[in-house]
């Protein structure tokens, strides 16, 4: 055939060649270095820019931070210190103010020697969120997570153990109307009778039976104000309570935006649309300043809760769309299975569509909740002492006065450390998500 | 009525600022200090007796009316100016006036200014949500010299900007400026203006409409500043309410008379708050005297007797 | 087949139970019983409303936008003083508002775009500093950016006074680009453009430039769909933007006429540094000059440099000039050029330097005056630093978003460019950023949104924007909470609705086609 | 490739039971998405026991009927009857339905967050009420039928197609449905585990299961169905039972299609 | 499946003109991956007209191969001269080559914000200058060439996996490349597509267009190339002209590799 050319064809490698290094110049250091950072002139030139940048910034802040005081007892005394050891021009940060007020920008006013309880509150909130990672442990931990937040709340606030206990009773309560109302009266009623039927025993029965209880076995903790929550402790609180809060509230939003009922779907998109256009300063205020206008008169209830029912309405919207993102993703045929095999819309929803949705969304969610509390620093604006509220507190003591960049050095530091880690999380399990879908 | 719930509750919810030196702050322990502080802590012991029942709300500029309005506090003991539309317009009722202040300049000695008529064309440092700004274009506008507002949240930021010279001038209160020049690395090199250019009577406030509790809180005040008049201090106190010679403190001790009952108080009510934190003359030397690094004079405040604005009705 | 409409074969009577088990029925009353709760709900509020209302003795009521403000606002885009009302105040604040946002989307992007691309980039260092920078302002609340980029920019720039020129002749700072540029820490004095005589010309030469361009992009497309031939069009456009109108300005200024500055009170046909002089030590040059013209701005430069203490006195047109001389109101009179000399009424004499009328546009130059810069633009410390850190912060974030677009583009697009012949950049034009676009600009733009959310942080610098002045000042004042935050939150959310209409119609448009 | 093995097991027609009774009763059933009209006066009744293949063209209307059956789909005139009971927007016998009819889908649809047991108990749990243990066991003779019981605590990620199929139908057969509808139950399959799922479902065809089946998998037909129906454009074209059908097509419709199947 | 058809139209190898002429000159070329040697000194000369089909184990340096002539990769050592032009670091070079050689992707790559027609005319407008009006009418006619051209003004998401694949051809025949190169071109299809794209080659190499092609369809092979050339770790094991390669392959790696193609 090809016989038209003369060119011999055949050719039969007799021994394999054995692996070579590559030339010097592909090799090691040099290359990194070539291939890395000075690859053109451009890049050169930016690794110059690049270079300086670094020392110029680092020339500046390290003598300030390395000479940094610890030890002092006021701003004055930093200043005697530093006018001793080092010269009066000399650059030196007064770390002593951290050292002496750490556990304020940390827990507030928290009584120091209940420090352990939030810590603990903390260890009982992952130890609950562990079933919802990791599916691999037993079902049965989901009983801790659905009572984490009684836990929570008891072990932050205090007081009597039996107020918790009988407002969880009030869902227990919901739950057992509805099991039992269900089959017979149909789901809708049912429904409504389980937000009814627990309403009524909170308003009339619970806080009664409470205080009785209290009488009969007083166990409990000793009672901490809201006002005494304060620095990180009340970042963390308003953040988790308006994540955990707003779930329920922004899985219906988000059911109901998926809705084709005109009316529970508009009613739901004009209530996630409103709450995100509006930055949450505004909301913020509104809570501080024109909440209680919507009360009936004469109810009122402290700053705190007043801002965690904000927030928690606030981020139940953004919940909201990052649910209804996990919604969507899931593929018609679900659906479409569940109702193949009878079941009806609630029980799918629970059951099949729910479970995974939200597995979807928990990067999304942790995102939001990333996100949640660094918005928790605008509570300053309203008179809550968050640790920026904190240290504008503590400048305004004598001691402290005039002291600046270390206190918001050390805020910082906190929340990107708090953040960081969080957001690595949440990359960690975007892509192990999507390793697991297909 | 206000006094029963409190009572109910067992504290006084007192609203007060997030922090001004001198005049409220937490200290190291979390225990709020300072001038305003104390008449919270007077109106505590002379209610219920105990110094320490104090819920200490913190309230901004912008915030502090609300909360008081909303009942979410009792009273609120900031450094807030008496105008009329406040009591009137707003409908809250000032108890009396715990300290005579009036809004000035401070400057630095650089400029060479000395008087406020000098600052056409100045940048001034102010902080924002309260009467100042108002008065800062009131002065400006009469004296038809302009200037060029930057106004501040929180006095820590304005004072960081003053000190870096982003403004020339810094105007709040007196006695805020007093207490911010004395915390500066170097105070003698700033100046405050003689200028005070507003009346800034400061005094706690509670809801209108209800009369008996704004009594307690009015007398409250008026105790401690006839106490000072009087003589009757804390370390005094419990030897004189043995009895005295003098009706007048007698009256106000509780020894003679039933004053304390009027407005359904015990009787030893106005005792138990100087003994809570002094009379007005104690408190005002313990964390905004001369004495403290802040170093206010009387001035204004003094008593009426020493030429001050200080002038306790009399208790009978 | 006929459409025949659905007849159901059991039209037995309505039952009761059809409501909640008949899927046609079922959807309204679910929807009737949400209605009634929904009204319920709405009724509460405001009944409850309208009660506290009553018992706090207000009222519910817009009146108080129209009451005298008494504060006054350090910047502003509109004409605003402190005995205007409450509502120019608000719009006062909206402007500003606006005009932060607009500026830091705008930086935003530029940054986030550089941010991104730099961070993908081969150079090693480069692409740490940018992770740096991202995972840094993305991970620490935007409040403390502000609050520190304030501080920092206060701490590091100089103040007016340093710029003082000391005895020893030296100064501590000094301005940039010939003395037209103060970086100060209260903001950053640039010129301000003052519009001339020949600034319409100008504008039009401008615009027609603008038309130019356009047209010479429309020839060089067809052309090339023509011919094949490839015309260059960057370097043109450059050009044709800068060149004409800066030809046309500096013919213009070369052309301009002399300004004719009277003056009262010397001899005839004298220079200005005499006439100064024949004032005496103690005499005070008045000039009558129509503000916020070239014509004033030069009589002030030149008053500047003359030896004599001056002021000025405004006055609205060369008619009124004259007349306050006369009146003995000021002692110089400036006229626009071509003015006849010979119209000066009695007294008055023609000076022999008068300058030049000027550029069609001349610049107000800053200079140091008693206490801060006068004259020029400030552009204000909290503008600056509320819009580095909106920036800053959402360029982080934009950064992610322009990194995330470029990568799902998937390297094989890049190659099979490449592989056809297509040069790095014409892929990056035709290829890759059309595809990167429509993945980015989503984000991008809920970006801006959230940006312009937060630029209601500018209560932490100082800034007078909406939320300042309408939701802070205002409602501090007059009490008004209600009202006052409702036009707020109104405000915001009509702002953020309008920004995502655009995105829904853009969405629309650039949706890939798919089967 | 797999006909072979299925011709040689070829069930002995004259076992299955097929009786008098109706299991479905369409009448004059019409369909329009839109204005589209898919399905046009469609006519069929399926008697218990009966093994119906369906087959047509791509966009005829064969997954749209089936799906109309157990409601997935609303028809809009015409009647469904299924087991006695008449389809219509009543909720309770749309349970009712629901819960007698099994559906297998070509995509499986299994359950990705729960086990392959959980996958089977629980419809019977939440639909049926069935205490947990009996479901489980239930669930595990299916499995079992279906010859995957070690498989039962997995999750179905962790399952082949062919396995996961075989657990989809088993899923439907835990609600001990008396009529099953697959929906070209094997077409998402590679040749090797078509042939696994064909096994089982050619075993409960054996069991004398009510089934209507999509598929173009003709040797399947020909070994099971008692009928086959040929559709397009939203109508039945052709019935017949199997043989004759493949041998001797009426209709000039079907003989083109046929050509094509058999042909490729 | 697709063999068939192949052996059936084999090409008249007489009529195909293989000139002496060299297209592409490989010599000593040397490559590694960080410290990873890929190819190692790699001999080859392709003569005009050639068509060369490259197979070998995965991992083997194929794609790298052929990535370097088009310099998508950069190779380290020895020489590569394409149609007269050496591979160096000018860019002059670089563009003159990638114009002139067409190259088509196992995945298509297509740009799907381009309609087909401007898939199509994009390079020829923006590279070779060509006015649209003749880039269009180039762009139809190797379109229907490889028979899609209603499909000119769809999108690529709108067509199938083997017309897209058929449009990558199109598109690079656009710029009448003189050397095609074919890196897998089959292997993300369907058996179906397959067999379209698989002719359509044929038909161009018909035409006497120099191709290199890496590919496993072995009917391929036989039924268009000049000579197979099998490669593993990165070294050219064995090439021979593919009647002799497949039959009587020499090294026992390549044997080894065949039996294992064909066998399955
Ligand atoms: N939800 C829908 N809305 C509008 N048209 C639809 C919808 N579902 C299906 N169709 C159309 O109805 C017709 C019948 O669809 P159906 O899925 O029943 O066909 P099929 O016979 O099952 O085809 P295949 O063999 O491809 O699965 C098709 O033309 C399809 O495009
Ligand atoms: N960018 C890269 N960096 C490092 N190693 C690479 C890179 N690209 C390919 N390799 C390695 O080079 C070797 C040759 O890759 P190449 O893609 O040429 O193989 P191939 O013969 O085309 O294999 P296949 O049949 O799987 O496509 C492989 O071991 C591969 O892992
Ligand atoms: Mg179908
Ligand atoms: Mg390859």
């Amino acid at each position: 055939m090809s016989d038209t050319h003369a060119q011999t064809v055949r050719f039969v490698r007799e021994s394999m060649l054995p692996p070579a290094e590559p030339p010097t110049k592909e090799r090691g250091a040099v290359k990194w270095v070539r291939e890395n950072l000075v690859s053109s002139w451009l890049n050169a030139i930016l690794t110059i820019l690049s270079i300086y940048f670094i020392w110029y910034v680092v020339s500046h802040v390290a003598p300030w931070f390395l000479n940094g005081i610890w030890d002092a007892s006021s701003l004055s005394e930093c200043r005697e210190i530093r006018d001793a050891t080092l010269g009066p021009d000399a650059e030196a940060a007064c770390f002593a103010v951290i050292a002496d007020r750490w556990q304020q920008l940390l827990f507030g006013f928290y009584p120091q020697d209940q420090y352990w309880r939030p810590v603990l509150a903390l260890v009982a909130f992952f130890v609950a969120l562990a079933p919802v990672l990791f599916p691999g442990l037993p079902k049965r931990m989901l009983w801790f997570t659905a009572a984490s937040p009684f836990v929570m709340f008891f072990l932050i606030w205090g007081g009597s153990i039996w107020g918790p206990i009988f407002i969880a009773l009030g869902f227990v309560i919901g739950w057992l109307v509805w099991r039992f109302l269900a089959p017979v009266a149909g789901p809708i009623l049912a429904l409504i009778a389980a937000i009814i039927v627990p309403i009524l025993y909170w308003y009339f029965v619970a806080g009664l039976a409470a205080t009785e209880a209290g009488g009969l076995i007083p166990i409990g903790l000793e009672r901490v104000e809201s006002r005494d929550l304060g620095g990180f402790l009340l970042s963390i609180i308003i953040g988790l309570s308006g994540i955990i809060l707003s779930m329920p509230l922004g899985i219906l939003l988000a059911l109901g935006r998926q809705s084709d009922l005109f009316l529970i779907n508009k009613v739901s998109v004009g209530f996630i649309e409103t709450i995100r256009g509006v930055p949450l300063i505004v909301w913020l205020f509104t809570a501080q300043l024109i909440l209680g206008y919507f009360l009936p008169p004469g109810t009122t209830f402290d700053i705190t809760l007043r801002v965690i029912i904000m927030v928690t309405l606030f981020s139940s919207a953004y919940i909201a769309e990052v649910v209804r993102g996990g919604l969507a993703a899931l593929p018609k045929g679900q659906y479409e299975a569940a109702d193949a095999l009878g079941l009806d819309y609630w029980k799918s929803m629970r059951l099949i569509i729910l479970p995974q949705a939200l597995k979807i969304s928990i990067p999304g969610i942790v995102n939001t909740f990333i996100g949640l509390f660094k918005d928790t620093t605008l509570v300053v604006f309203i008179g809550l002492l968050d640790p920026i509220g904190f240290s504008n507190a503590i400048r305004a003591s004598t001691d402290w006065n005039g002291i600046y960049w270390e206190l918001f050095v050390f805020i910082g530091v906190l929340f990107f450390i708090f953040c960081y880690s969080m957001g690595r999380y949440s990359l960690y399990l975007e892509k192990k998500l999507a390793r697991e879908h297909r | 009525a206000t006094l029963d719930d409190v009572r109910e509750r067992g504290t006084l919810n007192c609203g007060v600022t997030t922090g001004l030196v001198g005049f409220a702050a937490p200290n190291a322990n979390g225990e709020w200090e300072g001038f305003d502080v104390g008449i919270c802590r007077a109106v505590a012991a002379a209610v219920l007796g105990d110094p320490q029942a104090v819920n200490f709300v913190p309230t901004t500029g912008q915030t502090r009316f609300t909360a008081l309005a909303s009942g979410e506090i009792d009273l609120l003991a900031r450094n807030t100016t008496w105008t009329f539309s406040r009591d009137v317009d707003l409908k809250f009722e000032f108890v009396g006036v715990n300290y005579y202040d009036g809004q000035g300049f401070m400057v630095p000695r650089a400029l060479g200014v000395t008087s406020a008529k000098d600052l056409d064309g100045a940048t001034v440092c102010i902080q924002t949500g309260t009467t100042t700004e108002l008065n800062l274009a009131d002065f400006f506008r009469v004296n038809n010299i302009s200037y060029e507002p930057v106004p501040i949240e929180t006095n820590a930021e304005a004072q960081q900007q003053y000190l870096a010279g982003a403004c020339d001038v810094y105007t709040t209160d007196a006695s805020g400026l007093a207490a911010t020049r004395a915390t500066f690395e170097n105070p003698g090199d700033h100046v405050i203006l003689p200028e005070i250019i507003s009346k800034e009577p400061l005094g706690p406030l509670v809801r209108h409409g209800d009369n008996e509790w704004g009594d307690i809180a009015r007398w409250t005040l008026n105790a401690l500043i006839a106490a000072e008049e009087y003589g009757v201090t804390s370390a005094n106190v419990e030897e004189l309410a043995a009895g005295t010679n003098n009706p007048e403190i007698n009256r106000l001790l509780g020894t003679e008379g039933e004053l304390g009952a009027m407005f359904r108080l015990e009787n030893d009510w106005a005792q138990n708050a100087i003994m809570a934190v002094g009379n007005y003359g104690e408190l005002f030397e313990q964390n905004i005297g001369e004495s403290t690094p802040i170093g206010l004079a009387r001035g204004l405040n003094a008593q009426w007797t020493e030429g001050g604005l200080l002038y306790a009705p009399p208790f009978r | 087949m006929a459409t025949t409409t659905s007849t159901d074969p059991h039209r037995s009577g309505f039952r009761l139970s059809q409501l909640i088990y008949d899927t046609r029925y079922r959807s309204i009353t679910i929807q009737v019983i949400a209605l009634i709760l929904l009204v319920a709900a709405f009724w509460w509020l405001i009944s409850n409303t309208v009660q506290n209302l009553a018992l706090l003795g207000k009222d519910f009521d817009f009146g108080f936008l129209g009451a005298r403000a008494g504060y006054d606002i350090n910047q502003m885009l509109i004409e605003y003083d402190n005995s205007m009302s409450h509502g120019r105040a608000a719009i006062v604040g909206i402007l500003n508002t606006l005009l932060v946002a607009f500026l830091g989307c705008i930086t935003a992007t530029v940054l986030g775009v550089i941010a991104g691309v730099l961070r993908l980039s081969k150079n090693w260092i480069v692409a740490r500093l940018m992770a740096v920078y991202v995972e840094g302002f993305r991970n620490v609340p935007l409040l403390l950016w502000i609050v520190l980029i304030f501080a920092v920019m206060t701490e590091a720039t100089p103040q007016p006074r340093d710029f003082r020129v000391l005895d020893d002749g030296t100064s501590g700072a000094s301005m940039l680009l010939g003395d037209t540029i103060a970086i100060t820490n209260r903001g950053v004095f640039i010129p301000a453009p003052v519009w001339g005589s020949g600034a319409l010309a100008l504008l039009i030469v401008f615009l027609a430039s603008l038309v130019a361009i356009f047209g010479y992009r429309r020839w060089a497309a067809a052309r090339q769909e023509r011919t094949g031939q490839i015309a260059p069009t960057f370097t043109v456009s450059l050009a044709l933007f800068f060149v004409p109108t800066i030809l046309v300005f500096l013919v213009m200024a070369f052309v301009s006429d002399r300004q004719t500055l009277i003056a009262y009170g010397g001899a005839a046909d004298q220079d200005f540094a005499t006439f100064a002089e024949t004032l005496g030590p103690d005499g005070r040059v008045s000039a009558c000059v129509v503000p916020g013209t070239t014509e004033a701005l030069l009589t002030r430069r030149l008053l500047r440099g003359g030896p004599a203490a001056f002021d000025l006195v405004p006055v609205s047109g060369p008619e009124d000039a004259i007349a306050r001389a006369e009146a003995g109101e000021c002692n110089l009179v400036s006229l626009p050029p071509g003015t006849d000399p010979a119209t000066v009424p009695a007294g008055g004499f023609a000076l022999t330097d008068s300058p030049r009328a000027g550029n069609p546009v001349e610049f107000d130059v800053p200079v140091l005056g008693g206490f801060n810069f006068e004259g020029g633009l400030q552009v204000r410390n909290s503008l600056i630093a509320l819009w580095l850190a909106l920036s800053l912060y959402t360029g982080a974030f934009i950064a992610e978003i322009v990194r995330g677009g470029i990568l799902a583009i998937s390297r094989g697009q890049s190659e099979a460019s490449f592989a056809l012949g297509l040069r790095p950049n014409r892929t990056m034009r035709l290829v890759i950023l059309p595809q990167a676009l429509r993945v980015i600009i989503p984000p991008l733009i809920s970006q801006y949104l959230n940006l312009t959310k937060n630029s209601s942080l500018a209560i932490a610098v100082g800034y007078m924007d909406v939320r300042a002045t309408l939701g802070g000042i205002t409602i501090n004042q007059t009490g008004r909470e209600l009202e006052g935050m409702l036009l707020l939150g109104s405000f915001y959310l009509a702002l953020s609705l309008l920004i995502s209409g655009v995105l829904n119609v853009y969405n629309n448009r650039v949706k890939l086609r798919e089967r | 490739m797999t006909d072979t093995s299925i011709e040689a097991r070829e069930i002995d027609r004259s076992q299955m039971r097929v009786s008098d009774e109706l299991a479905i009763e369409i009448t004059d059933m019409n369909k329009w998405y839109g204005t589209f009209h898919v399905l046009r006066d469609i006519n069929l009744s399926v008697y218990r026991g009966e093994r119906i293949v369906i087959c047509g063209p791509s966009g005829s209307g064969k997954s749209t009927l089936i799906r109309c059956i157990n409601r997935l789909e609303e028809h809009q005139s015409g009647r469904i009857i299924v087991d006695g009971t008449e389809l219509s927007s009543d909720l309770k016998n749309i349970d009712k339905i629901r819960s007698e009819v099994g559906m297998c889908f070509q995509h499986f649809n299994l359950f990705p967050h729960l086990t392959i047991l959980e996958n089977c108990t629980l419809a019977p749990i939440w639909v049926r009420k069935v205490p947990k243990r009996e479901a489980e066991e239930t669930a595990m003779h299916f499995l079992t039928k279906v010859k995957i019981p070690d498989q039962a605590n997995k999750y179905p990620g962790q399952l082949s197609g062919g396995q996961q199929q075989r657990v989809a139908i088993a899923r439907s057969l835990c609600m001990r449905p008396r009529i099953m509808l697959f929906d070209e139950p094997t077409s998402a399959l590679d040749p090797e585990m078509i042939k696994e799922v064909l096994d089982t479902m050619i075993e409960l065809a054996e069991e004398g299961m009510t089934m209507i089946c999509v598929t173009h998998e003709m040797g399947f037909a020909q070994a099971v169905a008692n009928r086959v129906i040929f559709m397009d454009q939203g109508q039945i074209i052709e019935q017949n039972e199997p043989r004759e059908f493949f041998n001797n097509p009426q209709s000039d419709r079907t003989k083109l299609f046929l050509s094509q199947i058999l042909g490729h």
